[in-house]
């Protein structure tokens, strides 16, 4: 007798929820980062949930996938990050808004 | 078919202005006035050869060429005696724009030429082109070149006067455009000639009339979206003011004949009390507004709106007199208000104002000057003899026959007309000479005769025998009747004179 | 097996091609870099020969995770050489810098390839491959001159907005793929088919447009667009206002039409809202930009929203009138970004004020010129070819019977003129001011006129053709 | 049909002079004025044998037409450039040649030393022209193109010697107000080629009784009589021709007085078949002409410029004609408009010559004694004056006399309400027109010199010559008469080639009534002479005949009494005239400021269309249709942009929360589209 996917479903909308919200509110990059990451961990979950539920695999393919790209997206991200330190020497986002208009 | 003997004479009036466009970008600026000059003169030629080769009794369409271009659009040119009448004028009035620019233009030369060659190419091919598509793209091609002519050699406000003018006139056109594709979708064609005898549903015909008097409202224009002319005129340098009082707004005239009378009879139908209202409001406020005019060329802009309101009282009389009332007048209105901006130019090029008032008594020292402005004067006043009367009365008849009291309205034009344009006579040739450097102008000069001399000429042969121009449109015309005879309206040819008025007199009468 | 992997001929030449020259860049290193740069393009003009054949008609492949058809080669035909151009684009611009040149043209290659996965993905798998691979590669690239804060920061909002907007995606592929079972386009069609869809897949299918809406940068989902284009170095911006567009907006197209279909009516009226809010903000905030490249972010916005309004009219026409539309909108854009590229102070020095234009017109009368046949062909106006595509666009709306979507639209454009007037007023009308440095770039500058000649009035002669194959391309999807 | 044959060749000499004279009229020098009379005789010539070819010809042959070319053809309707030849137009023409011959000889002296010499008889060739067109016209387009013609050289030549701001103003008030007549007469020729769809004089007379509705035929004669109140001075159009005395004397009396000024009233009876039509329109036509006539006669009372006087005689005489046709009498009103030619060109010449002999000095009070000065001139004018007051006793008269009985008597004879008020009123009329005339001879030629005053005068004495101008008396100030005393000038009598015109015109004063009465009035005679031209009435003739003693002797009455007046103030005891102006002041003020109507119709038009004008232009144009319009828009864009650049704040969460606000926008829209 296995979870009803509903559960799966309300969990990972929280947490992509709480995802966005962090995106919304937090002004350090990092953290706005971890963030995303968090929403993308969310839609993992679903997927792999749905996956079960169909138990066909394509979900969790694209599951493997997204967590490849996460990894791949860690690895620009910091760099850029790091770039944007070096330069104006501080990861608060608040200070990134040179260019706007 | 398409050519005399061998040359496709419509392709060759858009080809030779462009060629020569490209020519003068490269050289020096006196090289450039003459290759302007040549090409346009070479252009006046072919017209003629047009005019000659012409044939009113022949089949509608003439001189026709096509070569499609896929996508729904094809390079199909071909001319009626509408469209040959004003190819004739824009051929006409070109080399007298370039000769007007001769000395007051001196700086970026090469490129002026070049806009004004463009300008005529273009235009030549609005009023050739027989493909929907291809008009439009000759129609609002036009903007390009006279954005600049206005916004590089114009006044000092050039600038906010080029947009307002690009701007306004793209927004009625783009209107325009909607209409057009409808129509190709609907018609399942985008050849004039075709859509001219398509009957669209009356309904959509309201729509499209509307779609398509936005833009050629703008263009004419009609109050209250006149308000571009002014500014543009009034910045435009001499040649411009010529070209844009000359041909482009006939270009508007020549919307409504071509596509709102024939292809959508009905919805004109419907729009005849809008159209009169408009005109008629505009013939007097405009004129009033001329009346208290202290710069020149905005006078004269004015008075273009009023004239302009004959054309269309005479268009939606929807009756022979009426509608070659009408083109006679803008031909007429083409000659003189040309004419009467190179005026405006000739004194304006020795004293660089446009002020009425640092003028006056100019018959003293410019005797030859007065003389021709005053027969412009006469001309734009709608003297008997000139070009103007004969329209104004013809389309004054037609509107008579659709309705007595918007004829009524359109004469007090003629009245506040002879005011205005008096007054203006009056104060830069009459009087005394109170300024110095007024006093010291001198007359006009050889090139200066040349300019006005021609149109002169013109204005009289059209006063005193109009048939030559008539001739050429009277069966396309007739054609246009025939599309609208079942909506052509019986008109209510009584005169309503204020009953209490009669019936005071009935009662004098009957003692 | 050759066979098989026929189809895939471009896609292969452009990844093992890239890895390779990866490697040779990470050893060559800075001396590398032209090399590397030409032999990229090269590989790109390698690929798009290699359309010809098999790939455009090869169908499914792979159990119909791509398929090759006429589309998809018809986008390929135009993102490979727009790439070609971006590469061309940057002769000589990083070299200034500390950047490695060389890396610069793998990564295009790199988001080639995605591209080109991206316009016959036909399963949402390799519809998000696809776009990571561009993603990632465009993040790099973004902050790709690490000495410019401003590079930099354009860098950090495009990565964690797209970070955003890709975790969007990726809800809307599994709530999709939750709902429907499948990931391929067909299934999640046939699933829209059977009545009236669920609310799980009505918000996957918000979520998924949502995620592409971002990657064409239509509104609301167009912040970034500006700051990066400005943020990004010019050839950068460059590659963006084009390649990418191009992928994301067909991507979207064959999504729509093939995967969502049945649905259309459920998603039409979300395109044609983000269409038009495209069209006017794109219009409205473009009137008081000074910074060039920030201005032609919001044209590219504003054009955008035309292209919509094809995919709003839907069918054949619609789809035919979009790719005919993005056609003609990369040539202008690209041609207007190269001029871009030769704006240069007296040091060389790049510059992106618009007023540094004036009176370009008396100074390098042909650059001028160029930028004039750019603008009025961007802002539509006949006699320039920019005029016919928006036409084309809109006469699908009107046939589909969308005539106040039409007008809407046209009166767009009548708002948009006035920011492409202003620069031509700016280039034509002004006093000179101080000259541009000098460029040497004969490629670009025959790019730029091939360009301009495309563009300009003798346009009107590639309707025919142009048409012919849009026609046939647009079929392919249905 | 060879006199019409030659007929083009009438208005085709003076348009030659005026081509001519126009381009190398400078280098013509002196000659031009030879060569411009001398092309305006030959036309007279021609006219002559065409109108003497007339003679003993049968009715119908008398309308002869000539067509040069089709002006204006368009479908059905189609004007022809034709002139026609009949009674009416032959005896037109006569006038024109003729009186024009003799004031073109008179200008030769009058402008010899003018700088634009050659342009003045330019003009004046160019008018002859027109009015010939417009006389010999077939069809009213025709006729139209000559009137505004005429129009057009008076704008020109009152409006000569355009130096002086107040005759430039003139020539622009004769133009537009004749214009408002004019524009109202086009409207009548639409109305004509709408019902009758064409202009043809012999299609519309046949048709005219038929075709018309009763209100359409009024409306017609109506606004075409508007045209005529235009060009003929009538109240309430009059108020050009008083100013127009600032042309010079010679215009004045070709175009102010003999001819142009006449048209309305050929033009009413050429049209007299489309008039008789509708009785309304013939009764506004009688109360407009007698309010006229005795309008002006009272202002004519009251004037000091001896120009002004003439002017407003014209004014009142032209009156007389108007109110004659209005009654049906159109041979009276033809023949007293030929007779007035002549005394009137006279009068006007004569003052030409007095002024010219006093130096350009206009103000009759500064004249006086000028009697035994210029003797020549003196008797010419009381020639002129016998004739205008119409002395004569029955059977033998001045011109006057002949052509101003025949009026009264068809007025008196019509016996319509209109008749006769017209009649009483053009009694009156008289009266004045007697006293003004005599007060102008005795102002003029009797008491004692009065010239020290005026500034002329002082002027020609110190030699401070300047260039020809001519100057109202400005009749506004006191009117007593400034203190007496030659100032030591000595006014010259007019060179040979002005006075030998006036001669002759003198002659016709004297002698065209007695002459031609027959052939323009007699019941029987006239009846067969105006036959096909114009709607004789043989029955009110009769009856005018038949009219009773006491009708026929009220002319000579009134005459002699306002002789006496006349005689009494300004002989007997010069002071009279003072003390009444001194008794009415505020009658004297109402007549001598022309009954106020300039001032009325600037309060009522000028000044409102200009505040319109500017109402529109700043308040329409600017304040509305721009603001709200391209500016509003460009505005509205402005803010648009300012809003947008908000949003676009640079901070990388609102972004962020634009697009989670998308995304959450659309969702809920899908959930309102899924129910």
């Amino acid at each position: 007798m296995s979870t009803p996917i509903s559960y799966f479903l309300v969990l990972s909308s929280i947490l992509f929820a709480i995802g966005s919200v962090g995106v919304l509110t937090r002004k350090n990059a990092l953290i706005i980062f971890m963030s995303v990451e968090l929403q993308l961990n969310a839609v993992n979950l679903t997927l792999v949930a749905f996956s079960r539920m169909h138990n066909s695999l394509n979900g969790q393919v694209l599951a493997f996938f997204s967590m490849v790209v996460a990894a791949a997206e860690v690895v620009v991200g910091l760099a850029i990050i790091v770039s944007v330190y070096r330069r104006i020497r501080s990861v608060n986002v608040d200070d990134a808004e040179a260019l706007r208009g | 078919m398409g050519a005399v003997n061998g040359l496709p004479l419509l392709s060759l009036l858009i080809i030779v202005p462009l060629a020569g466009a490209v020519l003068c970008l490269p050289v020096k600026a006196n090289a450039a006035r003459w290759i302007a000059l040549v090409s346009t003169l070479i252009v006046f030629a072919i017209s003629i050869a047009l005019w000659v080769a012409y044939d009113p009794n022949g089949a509608q369409w003439q001189f026709v060429e096509k070569l499609p271009l896929g996508g729904g659009i094809n390079w199909a040119l071909g001319i009626d005696g509408i469209a040959l009448v004003l190819i004739a004028l824009t051929a006409f009035l070109m080399p007298i724009c370039i000769g007007a620019s001769w000395r007051s233009i001196d700086k970026r030369v090469p490129e002026y030429m070049a806009y004004f060659l463009l300008m005529e190419a273009l235009i030549m091919g609005s009023f050739a082109a027989q493909d929907l598509f291809l008009f439009y793209v000759f129609f609002e091609g036009g903007l390009i070149p006279m954005y600049f002519i206005i916004g590089i050699w114009g006044g000092a406000e050039r600038v906010k006067a080029s947009y307002k003018f690009f701007l306004y006139t793209l927004l009625g056109s783009v209107l325009m455009l909607i209409g057009m594709l409808y129509m190709a979708t609907t018609a399942h064609t985008t050849s004039i000639p075709a859509l001219m005898a398509h009957d669209f549903p009356v309904e959509a015909q309201k729509w499209l009339f509307l779609a398509f008097m936005a833009s050629f409202a703008v263009k004419l224009p009609m109050w209250p979206v006149h308000t571009w002319l002014p500014d543009a005129h009034v910045q435009a340098p001499t040649a411009g003011s010529v070209i844009l009082a000359g041909i482009l707004l006939k270009l508007g005239g020549y919307g409504f004949i071509r596509f709102s009378l024939p292809m959508f009879p009905e919805g004109s139908y419907t729009f005849i009390p809008l159209i009169f209202v408009l005109s008629g409001v505009a013939v007097v406020y405009t004129s009033l507004v001329a009346l208290v005019q202290r710069d020149m060329k905005k006078l004269i802009a004015y008075s273009s709106v009023a004239h302009m309101a004959f054309v269309t009282f005479g268009l939606f009389a929807m009756n022979r007199q009426g509608i070659e009332g009408a083109m006679l007048v803008m031909l007429g209105h083409g000659f003189v208000s040309g004419a009467l901006f190179l005026c405006v130019g000739v004194i304006y090029d020795r004293l660089h104002t446009r002020e009425i008032d640092r003028y006056g008594g100019l018959s003293d020292n410019m005797p030859g000057y007065a003389l021709l402005f005053m027969v412009f004067t006469m001309a734009s006043i709608g003297l008997p003899g000139t070009s103007n009367f004969v329209g104004e009365f013809l389309s004054l008849v037609g509107t008579y026959h659709a309705s007595s009291w918007a004829a009524v309205a359109g004469t007090t034009g003629i009245i506040l007309g002879a005011a205005y344009m008096l007054w203006l006579y009056w104060r830069i040739c009459f009087g005394t000479l109170r300024h110095k450097d007024a006093a010291a102008m001198s007359d006009l000069s050889l090139r200066e005769w040349w300019l006005l001399g021609p149109i002169a000429l013109a204005v009289f042969w059209m006063g005193i025998y109009p048939e030559s121009f008539i001739r050429p449109i009277r069966n396309d015309v007739g054609r246009l009747l025939v599309r609208l005879e079942r909506v052509a309206p019986a008109g209510d040819s009584r005169i309503h004179l204020a009953p209490m008025k009669m019936g005071a007199m009935d009662h004098g009468a009957t003692h | 097996m050759i066979p098989r992997f026929a189809p895939l001929l471009p896609e292969l030449i452009l990844g093992i091609g890239a890895t390779v020259l990866m490697m040779a860049a990470a050893f060559g290193g800075r001396r590398a870099s032209g090399t590397i740069a030409w032999l990229s393009v090269a590989l790109l003009i390698a690929a798009t020969f290699a359309l010809i054949g098999a790939p455009s008609h090869a169908g499914p492949v792979f159990e119909g995770i791509v398929s090759a058809d006429l589309f998809a080669s018809f986008g390929k035909a135009i993102i490979f050489p727009a790439a070609a151009v971006a590469i061309i684009a940057a002769n000589g611009w990083f070299e200034r810098g500390t950047e490695h040149a060389s890396e610069y043209a793998v990564l295009i290659l790199f988001s080639a390839v995605g591209m080109s996965v991206m316009v016959s993905a036909t399963s949402l798998i390799s519809l998000y491959v696809g776009l990571e691979l561009l993603s990632l590669a465009s993040y790099v690239l973004a902050a790709y001159r690490r000495t410019d804060e401003r590079s930099a920061e354009a860098g950090l909002k495009y990565f964690v907005l797209g970070a955003l907007a890709s975790g969007i995606l990726l809800y809307g592929i599994s709530l999709l793929y939750g709902f429907t079972g499948t990931t391929s386009f067909a299934g999640i069609a046939a699933a829209f088919g059977r009545g009236a869809p669920s609310l799980g897949l009505l918000f996957g299918l918000v979520f998924l447009l949502a995620g592409l809406a971002f990657k064409i940068s239509a509104v609301p989902f167009h912040m970034w667009t500006p700051d990066v284009y400005e943020g990004a170095p010019t050839p950068v911006t460059t590659f963006f206002a084009t390649a990418p567009k191009v992928a994301a907006v067909l991507l979207s197209t064959r999504v729509c039409i093939d995967a969502l279909g049945p649905a259309t009516d459920a998603w039409r009226q979300i395109v044609i809202v983000a269409a038009l809010a495209s069209v006017f903000l794109g219009a409205v905030a473009a009137y008081g930009q000074t910074n060039i490249k920030r201005l032609l972010a919001y044209s590219s916005i504003n054009n955008v929203g035309f292209a919509l309004i094809g995919l709003a009219a839907g069918g054949a026409r619609g789809a035919s009138a979009v790719l005919f539309y993005m056609a003609v909108y990369v040539v202008m854009t690209a041609g207007a970004f190269l001029c871009v590229l030769w704006m240069r102070d007296g040091e060389g020095r790049p510059v992106e004020d618009i007023y540094s234009l004036s009176g370009l017109s008396q100074r390098q009368p042909l650059f001028a010129f160029a930028m004039f046949v750019f603008m009025f062909s961007l802002a539509g106006i006949p006699p320039m070819f920019g005029f016919w595509p928006k036409l084309v666009v809109f006469r699908a709306a009107i046939d589909s019977g969308y005539v106040a979507l039409a007008v809407a639209g046209i009166l767009g454009t009548v708002v948009g003129a006035y920011y492409y007037l202003k620069i031509i007023k700016v280039m034509y009308l002004d006093e000179p001011a101080p000259p541009y440095a000098p460029v040497r770039e004969p490629v670009q500058a025959a790019l730029v006129l091939l360009a301009a000649l495309v563009v300009s009035p003798l346009g009107y002669l590639l309707i025919g053709p142009l048409g012919a194959l849009t026609d046939r391309a647009a079929g392919a999807l249905f | 049909m060879s006199a019409s044959g030659s007929l083009w060749l009438i208005p085709a000499l003076p348009l030659v002079g005026a081509g001519v004279n126009l381009f190398i009229g400078k280098r013509l020098g002196r000659s031009a004025g030879i060569f411009a009379a001398v092309l305006v005789a030959a036309s007279f010539a021609v006219s002559v044998a065409v109108a003497g070819s007339l003679v003993g010809l049968s009715a119908q042959d008398r309308v002869q037409t000539q067509e040069l070319f089709e002006w204006i053809r368009v479908g059905a309707f189609s004007v022809g450039a034709t002139l026609r030849l009949d009674p009416l137009s032959a005896t037109m023409i006569l006038v024109v040649t003729g009186i024009g011959t003799l004031i073109h000889i008179y200008s030769i002296g009058y402008m010899r030393d003018d700088p634009r010499y050659g342009r003045f008889f330019a003009y004046m060739n160019l008018f002859v022209f027109f009015m010939l067109m417009l006389v010999l016209g077939q069809n009213l387009l025709v006729l139209y193109l000559g009137w505004e013609g005429v129009g057009l050289c008076s704008y020109l030549l009152i409006g000569f010697w355009f130096e002086k701001t107040e005759n430039a103003n003139a020539a622009k008030k004769a133009f537009v107000t004749t214009r408002i007549g004019d524009t109202a007469m086009l409207i009548g020729l639409a109305l004509i080629a709408v019902k009758f769809g064409t202009l043809d004089y012999t299609v519309i007379f046949g048709a005219a009784g038929s075709t018309l509705t009763k209100s359409a035929a009024t409306a017609i004669a109506l606004l075409l009589f508007a045209g005529a109140v235009g060009k003929s001075a009538q109240v309430p159009l009059h108020v050009w021709l008083p100013d127009a005395m600032a042309g010079p004397t010679p215009v004045s009396a070709l175009i102010h007085a003999a001819t142009m000024v006449t048209a309305g009233v050929f033009m009413v009876c050429r049209l007299s078949p489309m008039f008789e039509t509708s009785a309304t329109a013939m009764h506004v036509v009688t109360y407009v002409g007698a309010a006229t006539c005795i309008f002006a006669a009272t202002v004519g009372c009251a004037q000091n410029d001896i120009k002004r006087v003439i002017a407003y005689s014209t004014c009142s005489q032209l009156g007389y004609m108007f109110f004659a046709a209005g009654v049906g009498a159109y041979g009276a009103a033809m023949f007293h408009l030929f007779t007035h030619a002549f005394f009137k060109a006279l009068l006007f010449l004569g003052a030409g010559s007095v002024i010219h002999a006093m130096h350009h000095e206009q103000d009759m009070r500064y004249y006086g004694a000028l009697r035994k000065e210029i003797p020549i001139t003196f008797w010419v004018m009381v020639a002129g004056t016998l004739a205008i007051t119409g002395v004569g006793v029955e059977g033998v008269g001045f011109a006057g006399f002949w052509s101003k009985d025949a009026i009264l008597e068809s007025a008196w004879a019509s016996g319509s309400v209109p008749g006769v008020i017209a009649f009483w009123l053009g009694a009156l009329a008289a009266l004045l027109t007697s006293f003004y005339s005599w007060r102008l001879i005795f102002l003029t030629f009797f008491g004692e010199p009065r010239w020290a005053a005026s500034e002329h005068i002082q002027h020609a004495v110190h030699h401070v010559h300047e260039s020809p101008d001519e100057e109202h008396g400005d009749s506004a100030h006191e009117p007593g008469l400034p203190p007496s005393g030659s100032g030591g000038y000595h006014p010259h009598e007019s060179p040979l080639n002005m006075l030998v015109p006036i001669g002759l015109l003198a002659v016709g004063a004297v002698l065209a009534g007695q002459l031609f009465h027959n052939v323009f009035v007699d019941a029987e005679r006239a009846a067969e002479f105006w036959r096909q031209s114009i709607a004789f009435s043989q029955h009110l003739a009769h009856a005018a005949h038949e009219s009773a003693l006491w009708v026929k002797l009220t002319p000579t009455i009134v005459m002699l009494i306002g002789l006496y007046i006349a005689w009494r103030n300004y002989i007997q005891k010069p002071e009279a005239a003072a003390n009444f102006v001194a008794q009415f002041p505020a009658v004297y003020r109402f007549v001598s400021n022309k009954w106020y109507f300039d001032e009325l119709y600037d309060f009522l038009f000028v000044r409102p269309s200009l505040w319109l004008g500017r109402l529109f232009w700043k308040g329409g144009d600017e304040g509305t249709i721009d603001r709200f319009g391209p500016h509003g828009a460009a505005y509205a864009v402005g803010i648009g942009n300012r809003i947008t650049a908000r949003f676009q704040s640079g901070y990388l969460y609102s972004y962020a929360l634009v697009m989670l606000l998308g995304l959450i926008g659309a969702a809920s829209w899908a959930i309102w589209w899924a129910r």
